[in-house]
């Protein structure tokens, strides 16, 4: 059951990630994230994960998707192939991920029952206070530097689009 | 002062007045009766129309039945809408005397401004308070000179005398030359 | 046999559930015509059935047998796909909404909530995910238009859904601060007592009566009804559709039952908000009086009933709002969801958390 | 010039020759004074009262439109004495002006209504009933309400000044004064509805648009009629694709304003239900079928491309029409001659005007006139020889007679008419010298004067000095000859002494009596000899004038539409004209001879010719049915005719293409005056018809030779290239001038050629009573056979008449509307006839628009030299069928 619905999801995710670079209107890419950003979330669940699950289509599917949706609406962008030309160099970085691949799944192997005993006491406690706790004591520092460089970013972003906010305005 | 106004945008105070207005016609509608509703159900109820209702044009006759009518093109030149249309003749037999041959209004363009009936030299033209003239067909709405005249057959059961008979004074207004009395010399 | 039993049950709930919100926006459209006509010295409809009482059938027939427009130049698989978008995600979140109590009743020896469909513990950030997915299809329904009436439509859509999805966000926190649960049968359970134990009051988490000024959601509650009544581009927050300036935005080249789609996706969604704002704020199936008055195996009755007047109560406010308010200007409505509400909701976590934290537990 | 005065009107000072009236003075100024009986055209009458004016010094209040102004004159228009005055005479006239306004044409276009609205009240003093006229049946094209009749009598006067033909009056007196036509029966005067144009009000009006139109609803089309050579402006006002009414204003176009009968009610063939609106083909049944232009086009493309071919250029013949515009001419001409490749083209010229460009052109180097109708009103001395002026072209009629009324000219005529009151008008009757001349007999009288020049001894001494060879040669060869038999020595070399002894202006008029009848070159070289003989030819203010029966024959020529001329008109073998042309084509035309209009039926007749494309033109109904045309043309393997209606040439086509009536297109006619004028659109075409240019246009592009223009203004542009020079000229049009270095050719050597030829006698035929002069020529209410469908025209004259002298009727005891038989060597026709006194004895006219009647009565031969098919005139024997019933038909 659990390996059927991730050869399910893991197959979706990635042959709609291929989609999203291989097709050649930008909605549609944007569809077919939207797509593997499901599938994603339904991986989650599988693994219990439903917190993340969650937050995952919230943030990117509810959010960010939507943005890249009007960007690409607003910009209007046409069906460019100026990309596919990047074909051999796609290739060659393409055979050198799958390559990585090969080699870590070669390398390490497939577990046979992935992290079933942490999952049980995760839903004991409900993970959403798991990863709750787990971000406010072990992970405190990197998830403040995370927040303060999106908060620099954010203001970086303010500036350089408010122009004249610092008082040079004319 | 500022105070007020801080809490009353705060509190949404005047949204709460306006919702204070519209569930009080809500209660007074429904629960405590009082108010009735502005709605005339249409086709069981009508409006009592005012005198001066301008609904479909209609085309007069005299009382002997002959149009008032004299085809002089002004309501045509009068009307906003470029709504009629006048082909004006003489009549057959009686030399210099005009009328309309044929009449048409076309009605989808019809404003109603009534512009027409009073360029109207004749008062060939009057205001019917008829208005349920919905068809199927939009064709149907182009009047021609029949269907004009039955309207005001219909509307005005009254007709007026011929105009020499109202003044004598303007006796040859479009009358021909028949009746006219001989040239005295 | 329990799975057999337990799928059963499930389908079950969700035919009644499914059966009942859309019986709820069908007649809904009526209601709102009514009560709009009511406010409005008019009388609504009144030709078909009895008072007009069978005018949702009538326009259910009129849309159904409407011709289906795919105008030329429109991308016809979104054209397609979007009130599906619409509409799904709008009916999907009924799925964790306890209608009633928190009961369990024995059945062929599988334990089963009769009023609610899912118990899932992250219940609301599962509703909030979905309603966000809505908006996909607005935006795309304008999108694949091929109209600039509707692509702007969507584009308004979408910044208001997304704006004011913040809002609601963040209001529902104080809630979850003071359950200290995601799952909407656990907030429910907490709100039990009386009215004043309801979010909305706060004082059901203990403290006494000195302090329960900074943990009432009263605050947060507002936030919630106004970005709910925009999160489900309802009057006066109806931008998106704005028929003055935009004909009928995203929906401006739908007809039939592609329109009918989005129309009931509308109104689910209202149901929907109405739902979670009695769950979350108004002790959902909970009397504002202790304890039941009926007998403790009819009580459930109460509580279903309770509920169904809290979301009607919710119903009736957006009517209500719709016949009072005109439409904002958009950047008003940009203006007032990130420079009022949203630092508003931000405030009201801020103290609720201080206050949850230095004078409960 | 110098005689100025100056005057202060309304407080605004302005210098005026003197003379002028205050009233003209004030319009110069801007200022309107209301009138009703003024008219610029007509003397003043001053009966209307309604011109009053307040002049300093003079006590009462004056008629502007009588009084002259003097040297420091202060005129006050608009004081309150004036307006009480114009007030109280408007109270007068409405006192019995009926309120018909609403019903009468005139509304909105009414001098009385507009006064009305400017000054009156709405009430009046009076309350008497109104006078009232019985109606009575007035004519059936002019209706006159007198009710509405102010009195003014601009229609009296303007009949009797301008037109001269008196066939109005007033009758009764004060407010009982009435408009009547004389004799009691209904109006048969001219027709040319100047009265219903200068009419103030409504009191006379045109029954032919009656109640179609009030003056609001019509658009204009500025335009030039199609009629005859005259080429007058005319408003063209339509309505809804049809021509509603037909007007010319005061000041505009070479007539000022005037038309006649044609120009004024012959505008409905326009819009007559015969049109052609589709392209017909001849299928295989044998008949034609309706077709599309797309249809039609790529096919009969095909089997142009296909003859040329076989068979080469040399087998395809054109012919048009000098009714189309000159832009319809110059890409006919061009389309044979480049994207056939052939010179087989002829035009309507070729019937008579040819006769005189040529002449024209070998003695003063410009087929042009060297006058212009100014030169002709303010001429010392006008000799008319054949051309029956008021028939032919009325405006130059009125030209003449304003000349001769108006400014004292003397007026010499050697014309086939007598003088005689009639009720139309008749310039021998104003003539000062006057020879009837028998018909075909102009080209002897011609002789006769350049004999009675010698005999004057009036020839120039300048000329004797520098062309002594020509003159002792043309001396010799034309005192050798005896004064033509048939014409009155004394009158003759009296007209000659006249002409010659003007001082300062004066032209020579020829008409188609001249140059359609034989010898009509040789006739107008030697009138050109003459002129050259008594010095006249070169000076400004002198001239020969030939005046054209179409409206475009001019322009025909000019746009090298013949066989021998390249557009200028250039001979084709001009090497200078060809390079020119060369460069504007960017190909030479090809060298070959063209055969002409009567070798070209020859050579189809013959099979030499494959296929024709004529344009506008009927042959089969123009030339005699002893040409059989019909034959030659059913032998062609490739007929197309591009008409307006199904011709007797166009039921002969294979393929018909409908074209558009010069209402329906834009363009330039150029008239016999050489004035290019504007033919501007005003309908829409009728039908799927099409400017000619444009089917010559979109069938080149098919046959891979394209000659592509977007609009006739493309055309002309490229005319003007072709042609230096040619455009649109103005009001007063600059006449060309005498090419001198050309004369002085002519003077010494030119002239030798034909001299023998040119100087003989040509014996006087008999005229017994078993021998009549018949001559097929114009009449006022008709030309050509477009007229014919002009339903106005045709309640003039509905059907050909056989004009006779009332004596010779009498003598053969004929009544009016009597059957006769006409034989003639060529065979026989039944006629009716009528009498008219102007038609000499012994001499029968019969209207060319209704030649088929006549059509195996005439016989044609061929001009020699010109190629024009002689065939107008021919001598008869008359009998009586039976009495008037036959007649009436």
């Amino acid at each position: 059951m659990g390996s059927l619905s991730f050869l399910y999801f893991g197959t979706v995710i990635a042959l709609s990630a291929i989609l999203v670079v291989a097709l050649r209107k930008p909605v549609s890419s944007v569809i077919a994230l939207l797509v593997m950003f499901f599938h994603i979330a339904g991986l989650f669940v599988t693994l219990h994960a439903e917190f993340l699950a969650a937050v995952q289509l919230i943030v990117y599917a509810g959010a960010i998707l939507v943005l890249y949706l009007f960007v690409v609406m607003l910009l209007n962008v046409k069906e460019d192939d100026s990309y596919q030309r990047q074909f051999r160099l796609g290739m060659g970085l393409g055979l050198v991920a799958l390559a990585e691949v090969v080699y870590i799944v070669s390398a390490a192997g497939l577990p046979e029952e992935p992290i079933r005993e942490r999952t049980t006491s995760a839903a004991a406690a409900g993970n959403t206070e798991m990863v709750g706790r787990a971000l406010y004591t072990t992970y405190l520092f990197p998830f403040e530097v995370a927040s303060l460089i999106l908060l620099v970013a954010m203001i970086g972003a303010i500036l350089m689009a408010k122009k004249g906010i610092m008082g040079e305005s004319k | 002062m500022a105070v007020a106004q801080w809490v009353k945008t705060l509190t949404f105070y005047e949204i709460l007045v306006g919702m204070k207005a519209t569930i009080t016609v809500l209660i007074q509608r429904i629960i405590l009766r009082n108010r009735k509703a502005i709605t005339l159900q249409y086709p069981h109820e009508k409006r009592e129309l005012p005198g001066t209702y301008r609904g479909m044009i209609a085309l007069l006759r005299y009382d002997d039945g002959t149009d008032k009518c004299v085809g002089c093109d002004l309501c045509e030149s009068a009307c906003p809408s470029r709504v009629i249309t006048v082909i004006s003749s003489e009549v057959e037999g009686e030399p210099m005397k005009r009328y309309a041959k044929e009449y048409y209004m076309d009605m989808t363009r019809c404003l109603f401004c009534g512009l027409c009936v009073q360029a109207c030299p004749v008062d060939a033209l009057a205001m019917t308070t008829e208005y349920e003239w919905a068809k199927y067909n939009k064709r149907d709405l182009r009047l021609n000179k029949e269907q004009l005249l039955a309207l005001g057959d219909r509307n005005f059961p009254v007709r007026e005398k011929k105009l020499e008979f109202q003044h004598p004074n303007v006796a040859y207004f479009n009358i021909g030359h028949k009746n006219l009395p001989p040239k005295e010399s | 046999m329990e799975m057999l039993v337990f799928a059963g049950a499930a389908v079950v709930k969700i035919a009644v559930v499914m059966g009942v919100v859309l019986l709820t926006v069908a007649f809904l459209t009526l209601a709102e015509r009514k009560v709009l006509s009511w406010m409005q010295d008019r009388m609504g409809p009144m030709e078909v059935g009895p008072y007009g009482t069978l005018q949702p059938i009538a326009d259910g027939i009129k849309l159904f047998f409407k011709e289906d427009i795919i105008p030329a130049g429109a991308n016809r698989f979104l054209f397609s796909l979007a009130p599906i978008l619409s509409l799904v995600p709008a009916f999907i979140g009924f799925a964790v909404v306890p209608y009633g109590p928190n009961r369990e009743i024995e059945l062929f020896g599988v334990t089963i909530k009769p009023f609610i469909i899912t118990d899932i513990n992250i219940g609301i950030l599962y509703i909030l995910a979905f309603v966000s997915i809505g908006a996909y299809g607005v935006i795309l329904g304008g999108w694949a238009s091929n109209n600039k009436y509707s692509l702007l439509g969507g584009l308004r859509s979408a910044a208001q859904v997304i704006s004011y999805e913040l809002n609601i966000g963040l209001a529902i926190i104080g809630v979850l601060i003071l359950s200290g649960s995601l799952s909407m049968v656990t907030i429910a359970e907490k709100q039990a007592g009386s009215i004043l134990n309801w979010n909305i009051i706060g004082m059901g988490h203990g403290g006494g009566i000195w302090w329960w000024f900074p943990v009432t959601q009263i605050v947060a509650f507002v936030v919630y009804i106004i970005s709910a009544v925009a999160e489900t581009n309802r009057l006066p927050f109806d931008l998106p559709e704005a028929e003055s300036e935009l004909v009928a935005g995203w929906m401006t080249e739908y007809s039939g039952m592609r329109f009918a789609f989005f129309f009931m996706a509308e109104y689910a969604n209202m149901i929907l908000v109405s739902c979670i704002a009695s769950v979350l704020f108004l002790g959902g199936y909970h009397a504002p009086y202790p304890g039941t008055r009926l007998p403790d195996n009819l009580s459930w009755i109460e509580g279903v009933a309770w509920f169904t007047v809290k979301v009607y109560a919710f119903l009736f406010l957006f009517f209500w709002l719709r016949a009072t308010l005109p439409r904002l200007r958009y950047d008003q409505l940009m203006r007032f969801g990130w420079k009022v509400m949203l630092p508003l909701a931000l405030g009201n976590i801020v103290i609720t958390s201080i206050v949850v934290y230095f004078l409960r537990d | 010039m110098a005689d100025m005065v100056n005057v202060l009107i309304d407080g605004k000072p302005i210098a005026v020759e003197k003379g002028t009236l205050v009233i003209e003075a004030a319009r110069r100024l801007g200022i309107m004074v209301p009138h009703f009986c003024y008219h610029p055209k007509l003397t003043y009458d001053a009966n209307c009262r309604m011109c009053l004016v307040e002049i300093e010094k003079i006590p009462k209040l004056q008629t502007s439109c009588s009084t002259v102004c003097t040297e420091g004159m202060v005129v006050r228009t608009n004081t309150p004495v004036v307006n009480e005055a114009h007030q109280s005479v408007l109270e007068f006239i409405l006192a019995n002006h009926p309120l018909d306004c609403p019903i009468c044409d005139q509304g909105g276009r009414c001098d009385l209504q507009d006064f009305s609205h400017q000054y009156t009240p709405t009430t009046s003093v009076f309350s008497d009933t109104k006078r009232v006229y019985q109606k009575e049946f007035f004519s059936p094209l002019i209706e006159k309400e007198m009710n509405r009749c102010v009195s003014c009598l601009r229609c009296v006067r303007y009949c009797d000044q301008v037109m001269d033909v008196k066939a109005l009056g007033n009758a009764g007196r004060s407010t009982m004064t009435e408009i009547v036509h004389f004799a009691g029966h209904q109006l048969d005067c001219e027709f040319c509805g100047g009265c219903v144009q200068i009419c103030p009000v409504g009191a006379i009006t045109s029954r032919l648009s009656m109640y179609e139109f009030r003056p609001w609803m019509m658009k204009r089309a500025d335009s030039t009629c199609g009629y005859c050579g005259d080429g007058c402006a005319l408003i063209l006002q339509t309505r809804d694709q049809k021509v509603v009414e037909v007007m010319s204003a005061y000041g505009e176009g070479r007539n000022n304003g005037d038309l006649c009968a044609r120009g004024f009610f012959g505008y409905q063939y326009v819009t007559h239900q015969d049109r052609l609106t589709s392209p017909l083909i001849r299928q295989a049944d044998g008949q034609l079928h309706p077709a599309t232009w797309d249809e039609v086009l790529p096919v009969l493309a095909e089997r142009l491309t296909q003859l040329k071919l076989a068979h080469g250029a040399e087998a395809i013949g054109g012919l048009i029409s000098a009714r189309c515009t000159n832009e319809d001419l110059y890409v006919f001409q061009k389309f044979m001659r480049l994207t056939i490749g052939s010179n087989h083209l002829d035009s309507t010229p070729r019937y008579g005007h040819v006769n005189a460009a040529r002449a024209l052109r070998r003695v003063q180097g410009t087929n042009r006139w060297t006058v212009s109708y100014e030169d002709l009103v303010q001429a010392d001395v006008l000799l008319l020889i054949g051309t029956q002026v008021t028939a032919a072209n009325p405006i130059v009629g009125l030209k003449v007679k304003e000349a001769v009324k108006k400014r004292g000219a003397a007026l010499l005529t050697l014309e086939t008419l007598t003088p005689s009151i009639d009720t139309t008008s008749n310039v021998t009757n104003l003539s000062a010298k006057h020879l009837t001349i028998p018909v075909g007999r102009h080209g002897a009288a011609v002789q006769g004067l350049v004999k009675a020049a010698f005999d004057e001894n009036l020839v120039d001494a300048g000329l004797t000095a520098r062309a002594g060879e020509f003159v002792s040669r043309v001396r010799a060869a034309a005192t050798a000859l005896p004064y033509p038999s048939d014409v009155d020595e004394a009158t003759l070399r009296a007209m000659v002494r006249t002409f010659a002894g003007a001082r300062r202006r004066g032209v020579i008029l020829i008409g188609q009596d001249l140059l359609q009848a034989a010898g009509g070159y040789e006739a107008t070289v030697n009138l050109m000899d003459f002129l050259l003989l008594i010095g006249k030819l070169t000076q400004p203010g002198w001239g020969l004038a030939p005046l054209t029966e179409e409206n475009n024959e001019q322009g025909a020529v000019e746009m090298g539409a013949m066989a021998e001329y390249l557009p200028g008109p250039t001979d084709i073998a001009d090497p200078a004209a060809r390079s020119l042309l060369a460069e504007v084509w960017k190909e030479e035309p090809p060298a070959a001879k063209g055969m002409r209009l009567i070798q070209m039926i020859e050579a189809s007749r013959s099979g030499k010719l494959k296929a024709m494309i004529i344009v506008g033109e009927n042959p089969v109904r123009s030339l005699p049915a002893s040409v059989k045309v019909a034959e030659a043309l059913e032998k062609l393997e490739l007929l197309v005719v591009q008409e307006l209606f199904l011709t007797e040439t166009a039921k002969l086509a294979d393929v018909v293409l409908p074209a558009c009536s010069y209402a329906e297109k834009n363009g330039t006619f150029t008239n016999s005056e050489g004035s290019v004028q504007k033919v501007r659109q005003g309908l829409d075409p009728i039908g799927d018809s099409r400017p000619d240019w444009e089917i010559l246009s979109s069938l080149s592009v098919l046959m891979g030779y394209p000659l592509e223009y977007g609009d006739a203004k493309e055309i002309l542009k490229e005319i003007r290239s072709a042609i230096p020079g040619y455009r649109i000229l103005g009001a007063t049009p600059e006449p060309a001038r005498v090419d001198s270095w050309t004369v002085e050719q002519y003077a010494s050597g030119g002239f030798a050629d034909d001299l023998a030829t040119r100087y003989h006698a040509t014996p006087s035929p008999k005229s017994n009573g078993h021998a009549w002069h018949l001559r097929v020529g114009q009449t006022l209410f008709h030309s050509g056979a477009m007229s014919t469908k002009a339903k106005g025209l045709l309640e003039i004259q509905k059907e050909g008449k056989l004009i006779m002298n009332p004596a010779d009727a009498e003598r053969l005891g004929l009544a009016e509307g009597d059957r006769v038989r006409l034989r003639s060597a060529a065979g026989e026709a039944s006629v009716p006839v009528m009498m008219l006194g102007r038609i000499p004895a012994g001499t029968l006219f019969y209207p060319e628009s209704f030649r088929e009647d006549l059509a195996s009565l005439l016989a044609v031969t061929p001009d020699p030299v010109t190629g024009v098919p002689y065939g107008k005139q021919v001598i008869v024997t008359v009998e009586k069928v039976g009495a008037g019933g036959g007649g009436g038909k």
